[in-house]
């Protein structure tokens, strides 16, 4: 039979082709599946997020004067950490790869713990956040400011979430010898969706945060 | 509005010979344009602005009846003209083959000419229907433009429209000045004095209905929490039906309305005797036994302007407060019943699915009550004691008038006796 | 129409995307494999780092007296900045394939385009 | 660039050929081609695609009951069929049923069965999410269906305007059924569409550009980016929706100040793509029949994909044009009203395009290119319909009325539904391996035809003469008598029609029984679907296909002399595969996407009901995700290949028998994380998904 009768799934290179070629599936655009399909999902994120942001957008401008509004609650300079915190994370994350690329899977493991645990930080302030607001008499249910805040922050929050598990996933699995410099396309697409989360966070920070109320 | 000189429009001549096809294929299909026949429709104009849409609508009827028919025609064509004569005794020798060549069933191995496309053919139906979209928007922008234009002057008349489950609340301010509590709170029947704009304030006390009187103005939404101006206006005086055009749940069927066009002095005479309160009754006055069982049962939803000892204000307050500061006491959820101070001036009730009195006249003297014939007491009596078996509702009375069966019918007599007094 | 010559193969005149910078062209994706090293994302995330820092900065007094548009116009560009670098760098945008440059920007575009709409119908822009 | 040089044919990125140890040790992998085992657990787009349409035309029994009972109801005034009640959750379940349980999977039943077919490719570019977005489809329908035994279904309309969708408004929990279950079914859309693109853009057969793609391929495309973007705004609007009802949120609650507008936007944003979700599939599949049966390519090959792709486009500018009596102003108004209109104008170049197709062709009237004329007849009649509604100021009269109600069955039921029966007649021979009977057919067509102007045609004229939609009565005296009594002797028509195709379906199945089959090729065709035996192998091709050009299949029998005639130059049994390879690697079936389906629903009914149940759900999906990621796409054990592959051969032997470390795998079979992968690409978005469903309620 042809050579076709029996595609060589795209990952078995000839030995000793390196790991370029594992990322590197032949595949038409010459990008793997599991990288396009990452971008699409991120690509229809936007549109997800775009519409919570747009719904606070639209709740804050609707909430009645004098009700508990995001004047009352917000602290920024904690909320200035926790962003802080989470935009290193993106740092650490990115040499994560970095460092697996290289077959350093010491630095991997280093710098995927150390992702996670940011990422856990900003987790743990945004529960600490919550938990200010909610004791300053901000619900969930107050008013529409409140449900569209913690609607939005609490969608990112599961991302985010989502996310650690998936940096924790991948530890087990290095440790585990299950993803080596040979998968390193697994952390690249992890780390897509991480950033993703992170810049969705940029744009809350500044809309949500920062604009003059 | 600029109905007064409707053919001065730009373009309008040619325009509405084109509406021509149109006017004619709606007419053909509507079989009879005859209104009384179809008291709900779009085709036969009564008003200014009625008759502004139908000329844009028109035309463009027109024009997609002419692509129907190119379109429709060359399909014919193309499929009698093109059609592959089958060739059945080659097709059952192919049949008997099984061939796999695709061609058992006709016996065909012809082919003509291979053509792959055309491209000024392509872009000349491309560009045609573009021109003659960009036509077509010019004249919905001048339609759109002509429509949203008030004539009336700030001090005239205004009345603000209210939705709510399942019927409607027209509150008037005869000053034009919504933000002060209206002058007559009526229902379901939008009376109007003819050929004069009259400008709306649409709104809802609960969900989103959708005000529509097909014969004089095109439709405009009652969203809760907004309020949307819209203009009004009839060349005849008459008796207009609507219906409200947005799901609104349960009765959304059941939630219709009239305009009532009266002549200026119909008119003046109308509000005159709309703007005096009720007088309460005495002991001896016919009616008096009706207004007592009246008080005990029905005034913490119904208000009778002068009778009901609730707060006036409170109540006709043309501001709407969700926030359940309403002065009514019951569960209903838009926090209004009909203001029942005149209701024997009208002719029909509960969303204007029933008539006040008997026998639906095709035109009744609108003020001349005597003149109506009689009282429909069935229906009335058959509406207090079970207003949820004639028009569906929210059983637990959240929404729409809950049933009493503790009453006598005795008190249902009476009290269909003190409505008759609310002239 | 009929008599149109048989039309050349498509294949011919047909536009393609795959071409030399169609969007679904792969010698992009050669430049993967340069990536950037460990210093260059340091760097970035030290701009990141300062740009953040602006942000915050505005936040405090001494921007206030610039006025809500001023201000606005500041922290759009700084958000933009950072989203942008973060793309760039940390997604790898600007060393890979050109087509998910496209899809991406696409979702955004469409999103920012569709939800602005949204808004503006809404007047929530105070005009 | 097509990687021409090397095989495309790959079944998913990152297959792993060999695991040294089975999936969780705990379960057998299902095994097996037969049974109703190797249906449930399959992952072959085939299958899937056959699942898809069988589910969908038992979807459109259920709904065409739903219509038959309304037009019952409205057959004379004041009708007592269906209380108001019923009446409203009937006619909402209809809507929803057909739009969301029986046009979009029957697209999706095309696009499983006939994308990687039509690009030479071997199954999609994930088959056990493939496998996943039908059972979660499935979930969400019969999910939704349940709502009629637990305290009654949606009652507020199929796009459930806010507040009457509210808790207050409507308080029973089939609201909430339409939120949950649509949100499931959104689920299965989005991830069905990012697995379909990655496959189109990844799978093609060497030399199949993209502009060497059928037309129908690049509808399915367009549709797959439509729902990329658009599911996610309905996501939000039904997350909003949810969490008003269960949680006490305010997103609609006006007295907190919200606007009801809100939800219309959201809701219009995602459903004015939809509707063009619902007609471009159709439009692939005319403008696949059309020329076959025209014995000519399609007429303008470029213009039809770009008209496609135009379409797909300005669908997001549009969304307002159902809002324009909402009040949101007059700029809102005049701006959509604008750019409503001149969606006439890619979608006018199509149907000339298929009419210049037929000009001096040699037609072959078969059932299909019965159903698909059709289609063009009757899509024009809703699309000029559709652009007198665009017409702002002529909308505030139609806009909720029997002519909106005539306008969007022309175009779905004229347009959609009609060339989805044109594609069911045309492919039946590829899937079963024989044909519907024509007859039969062409009677049904008829009556179909007949039976659907007898009962939408009236409604124009109802709607102009001002009957509201969404009325579970009228008076006798509005003089809607007439035409409402022909609609609905005209329904039943199209009742005889359906059950026509229906019984079409037994009888030729019960002539086929026996009888030789089909054949590759039996309309003489031009895709490369035909160029494998029917009903289609396993396998889908025994070799590779190298295309050189369009309708790549058709020039392998015919060639076009110098002087433009047509010759044949192979029968197409000779040129087309015969279905015997067997030494094909294909993926295994799989429970995973099974298990992780039958998790959402739970999900869903425990928020209705008992957290514990959401709990139980969310463990469900969980596990299922955790099995399946640490499951090989592929089981070595499942069937016996015979590989003449070196690499694979070797594969084989030599990480069978390393103890599954990542260091073993030195002859460059994948890593032991490509499950982790398949997680990280896809499984995100599915995990983020579910998680939305479950995890993102403060
Ligand atoms: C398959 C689904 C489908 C399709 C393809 C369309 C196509 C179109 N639709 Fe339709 N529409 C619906 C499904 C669809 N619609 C549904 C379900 C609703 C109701 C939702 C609800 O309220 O429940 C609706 C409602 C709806 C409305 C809102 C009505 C209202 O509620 O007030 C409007 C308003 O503009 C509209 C317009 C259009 C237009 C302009 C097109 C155009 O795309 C049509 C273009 C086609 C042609 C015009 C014909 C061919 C063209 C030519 C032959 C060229 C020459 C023509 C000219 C120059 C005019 N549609
Ligand atoms: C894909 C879309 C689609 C399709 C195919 C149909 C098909 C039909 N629709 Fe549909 N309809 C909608 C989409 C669709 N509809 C939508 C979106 C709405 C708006 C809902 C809303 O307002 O929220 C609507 C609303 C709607 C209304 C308006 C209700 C109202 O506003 O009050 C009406 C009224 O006549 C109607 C009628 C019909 C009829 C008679 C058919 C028929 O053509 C159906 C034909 C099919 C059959 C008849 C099934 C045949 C099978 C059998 C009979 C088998 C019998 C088997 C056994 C007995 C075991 N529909
Ligand atoms: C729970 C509040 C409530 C109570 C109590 C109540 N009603 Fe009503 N009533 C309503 C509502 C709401 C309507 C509007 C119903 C509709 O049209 O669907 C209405 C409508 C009416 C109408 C028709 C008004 C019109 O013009 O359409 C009459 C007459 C009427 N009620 C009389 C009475 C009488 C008499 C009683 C006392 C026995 C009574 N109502 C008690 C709520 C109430
Ligand atoms: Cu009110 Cu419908
Ligand atoms: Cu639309």
């Amino acid at each position: 039979m042809s050579e076709v009768a029996n595609p060589p799934p795209a990952v078995t290179a000839p030995a000793g082709a390196g790991h370029a070629s594992a990322a590197h599936p032949p595949t038409n655009t010459g990008m793997s599946h599991n990288k396009v399909a990452m971008w699409l999902f991120l690509g229809s994120e936007c549109l997800l997020f775009g519409a919570l942001i747009s719904v606070y957008m639209f709740a804050k401008s609707r909430l009645p004067a004098g009700e508990i509004g995001p004047l009352d609650v917000f602290d920024i300079p904690f909320t200035s950490v926790s962003s802080f915190v989470l935009l290193m994370s993106s740092l650490t994350m990115v040499l994560a790869l970095s460092a697996i690329t290289r077959g350093e899977e010491r630095g991997f493991r280093v710098w995927i713990v150390a992702t996670a645990l940011l990422g856990g930080t900003f987790i743990a302030g945004q529960v600490y956040e919550f938990t200010v607001f909610y004791n300053l008499g901000l619900g969930y249910t107050t008013n529409i400011f409140g449900s569209a805040f913690y609607t939005l922050t609490g969608f990112h929050g599961a991302h985010v979430t989502i996310g650690i598990v998936m940096l924790m996933s991948a530890l087990v699995a290095n440790l585990r010898g299950r993803l080596g410099p040979r998968n390193a396309e697994t952390v690249e697409l992890i780390g897509l969706y991480w950033h993703f989360v992170d810049i969705v966070w940029i744009l809350i920070f500044t809309i949500i945060y920062l604009f003059p109320q | 509005m600029t109905a007064e000189q409707p053919s001065a429009r730009f373009g309008r001549p040619l325009w509405r010979r084109l509406g021509l096809v149109g006017i004619a294929l709606a007419a053909a299909l509507a079989l009879s344009a005859c209104a009384d026949e179809h008291p709900l429709d779009t085709l036969t104009e009564a008003g200014p602005d009625a008759q502004e849409i139908n000329d844009l609508f028109f035309p463009v009827l027109g024009v997609a009846i002419i692509v129907f028919f190119l379109v429709q025609g060359a399909i014919v064509y193309l499929v009698f003209k093109y059609r592959a004569r089958r060739r059945e005794a080659a097709a059952a020798a192919r049949a008997e083959e099984h061939s796999g060549d695709g061609d058992d069933l006709y016996g065909d191995d012809e082919y003509p000419a291979q053509v792959h496309g055309n491209l000024r053919l392509e872009l000349a139906w491309t560009i045609i229907p573009t021109i003659l979209l960009a036509v077509i928007s010019v004249f919905t922008l001048i339609s759109l433009v002509e429509l949203n234009e008030v004539s009336a002057a700030e001090d005239d008349l205004r009345v603000t429209v209210v939705g709510q489950q399942w019927w409607w609340e027209f509150q008037y301010h005869l000053d034009g000045d919504t933000s002060t509590p209206p002058d007559i709170v009526t229902a379901n029947e939008l009376v109007m004095p003819v050929r004069q704009q009259v400008p709306l304030e649409i709104t809802s006390r609960d969900v989103i209905h959708s005000f529509w009187i097909p014969r004089l103005n095109g439709k405009r939404d009652a969203v809760p929490g907004r309020t949307h101006p819209w203009v009004i206006e009839a060349n005849e005086v008459g008796r207009y039906m609507g219906q409200c055009t947005e799901f609104c749940g349960l009765s959304h069927a059941y939630m219709r309305m009239y305009a009532v066009v009266l002549s200026p002095e119909e008119w003046e005479e109308w509000v005159q005797g709309q703007i005096v309160d009720a007088a309460p009754l005495e002991p001896g006055d016919p009616g008096f036994e009706g207004q007592e069982v009246f008080l005990a049962n029905c005034a913490n939803c119904h208000v009778v302007n002068g009778v009901t000892d609730v707060n006036l204000d409170g109540r006709l307050d043309g501001m709407i407060d969700y926030a359940g500061a309403n002065s009514i006491t019951s569960a209903l959820v838009a926090g209004a019943a009909p203001n029942l101070t005149h209701f024997a001036s009208r002719t029909t009730f509960a969303g204007s699915i029933f008539d006040v009195y008997e026998g639906r006249a095709e035109w009744i003297p609108y003020l001349e009550v005597a003149e109506r014939g009689d009282l429909n007491r069935g229906h009335l009596a058959a509406w207090i004691r079970n207003a949820p078996e004639r028009k569906a509702n929210d059983a637990d009375g959240a929404r729409g008038m809950t049933a009493f069966p503790g009453l006598t019918e005795g008190e249902i007599d009476s009290l269909v006796e003190y409505l008759t007094t609310l002239r | 129409m009929s008599q149109t010559p048989p039309a050349p193969p498509a294949e011919e005149a047909a536009p393609t995307l795959e071409g030399p910078d169609g969007p679904l062209s792969a010698h992009a994706h050669d430049a993967v494999h340069e990536h950037p090293s460990d210093r260059q994302y340091v760097k970035i995330a030290l701009i990141l780092g300062v740009l953040t820092a602006l942000e915050v900065f505005t936040y405090f007094e001494s921007v206030h007296n610039l006025g809500d548009a001023a201000l606005y116009v500041i922290l759009i560009v700084l958000m933009v900045l950072k989203f942008v670098y973060v793309v760039a760098w940390f997604m790898h945008l600007k060393f890979d394939s050109v087509l998910f440059k496209r899809i991406f920007t696409a979702g955004v575009v469409l999103a920012l385009g569709v939800y602005l709409i949204m808004l503006t119908a809404f007047r929530i822009w105070g005009v | 660039m097509t990687t021409t040089s090397e095989p495309p044919l790959q079944l998913t990125a990152g297959v792993q050929l060999v695991r040294p140890s089975s999936s969780l040790g705990v379960l057998a992998r299902p095994k097996g081609d037969t049974g109703w085992k190797s249906w449930l657990f399959t992952v072959d787009h085939k299958r899937i695609g056959i699942m898809y349409g069988a589910a969908a035309l038992v979807f459109l029994v259920i709904g065409g009951i739903e219509a038959l009972l309304i037009r019952l109801q409205l057959a004379v005034p004041g009708g007592n069929v269906l209380s108001e009640d019923a009446y409203n959750q009937v006619f909402t379940m209809h809507g929803v049923t057909m739009v969301f349980l029986v046009i979009m999977p029957m697209a999706a039943a095309f696009a499983n069965y006939l994308l990687p077919l039509q690009i030479g490719a071997r199954d999609v570019a994930f088959p056990r999410l493939n496998a996943f977005s039908l059972w979660a489809f499935l979930a969400g329908g019969i999910f939704l269906n349940t709502s009629w035994f637990l305290g009654g279904a949606p009652d507020g309309g199929w796009f459930g305007y806010a507040p009457n969708s509210g808790l207050v408004y409507s308080p029973s929990n089939g609201m909430d059924f339409y939120a949950l279950g649509l949100q499931i079914a959104g689920i299965a859309s989005l991830v069905s569409a990012i697995n379909l693109i990655t496959t189109v853009l990844n799978m093609r057969a060497p030399g199949m550009t993209l502009f060497r793609m059928p037309v129908l391929t690049w509808m399915l495309l367009v549709v797959q980016f439509l729902l990329l973007f658009a599911i996610p705004v309905i996501t939000v609007a039904l997350f909003l929706l949810t969490f008003d009802r269960l949680f006490g949120a305010n997103f609609f609650n006006v007295a907190a100040g919200a606007d009801p507008l809100l939800w219309q936007h959201l809701f219009w944003i995602f459903g004015h793509p939809e509707v063009y979700i619902l007609i471009l599939p159709a439009f692939g599949i005319m403008s696949e029949v059309i020329p076959v049966f025209s014995r000519k390519p399609i007429f303008g090959y470029p213009f039809m994909v770009f008209s496609g792709i135009a379409i797909g486009f300005m669908g997001w500018g549009v969304w307002a044009h159902h809002m324009f009596t909402s009040g949101m102003g007059p700029v809102s108004v005049a701006a959509f009203s604008l750019s409503t209109m001149f969606i006439a104008v890619p979608t006018g170049v199509k149907i000339l395009n298929w009419l210049a197709t037929m000009w001096g062709g040699r037609l072959r009237m078969t059932t299909a290119m019965m159903y698909s004329v059709g289609a063009v007849a009757m899509f024009t009649i809703g699309g000029l319909s559709g652009v007198t509604h665009a017409i702002a100021p002529a909308d505030t009269q139609q806009t909720d009325t029997y002519y909106i109600v005539a306008h969007f069955h022309y175009v779905i039921f004229g347009g959609s539904l009609m060339g989805m029966l044109s594609g069911i007649y045309f492919w039946w021979p590829k899937m079963f391996g024989h044909k519907l009977d024509e007859k039969l057919g062409k009677i049904g067509f008829w009556v179909l035809l007949i039976g659907f102007n007898l009962t939408f045609g009236p409604m124009h004229i109802l709607g102009l003469q001002g009957m509201s939609r969404r009325i579970h009565s009228y008076a006798a005296d509005s003089g809607f008598n007439l035409w409402n009594m022909f609609a609905t002797v005209g329904s039943f028509v199209v009742a005889l029609g359906v059950m026509l195709f229906f019984w079409n379906i037994g009888v030729s199945r019960r002539r086929a029984r026996g009888a030789p089959p089909v054949g590759p090729d039996p309309w003489d065709a031009r895709g490369l679907e035909w160029m494998t035996a029917s009903p289609t192998p396993a396998h889908n091709f025994d070799r590779d296909i190298t295309v050189t050009r369009p309708d790549e299949f058709w020039h392998r029998k015919w060639r076009i002399g110098p002087d433009g005639e047509v010759k044949r130059i192979a029968r197409a049994a000779d040129v087309a595969h015969d279905g015997s390879a067997t030494d094909v690697h294909l993926p295994s079936p799989s429970y995973w996407p099974v298990v992780v389906a039958l998790g959402l629903p739970l999900v869903a009914y425990g928020l209705i009901y008992n957290l514990w149940i959401t709990g139980l759900g969310a463990l469900l999906i969980l596990g299922g995700l955790y099995g399946w990621v640490f499951e090989p796409p592929d089981d070595p054990e499942a069937h016996d290949h015979h590989d003449d592959h070196d690499a694979d051969g070797s594969d084989d032997s030599g990480n069978g028998a390393s103890g599954g470390g990542a260091s073993s795998n030195g002859d460059g079979a994948p890593a032991d994380g490509d499950g982790a992968r398949e997680l990280a690409g896809v499984g995100a978005g599915l995990a983020a998904s579910t998680a939305k469903a479950t995890g993102a309620q403060p």
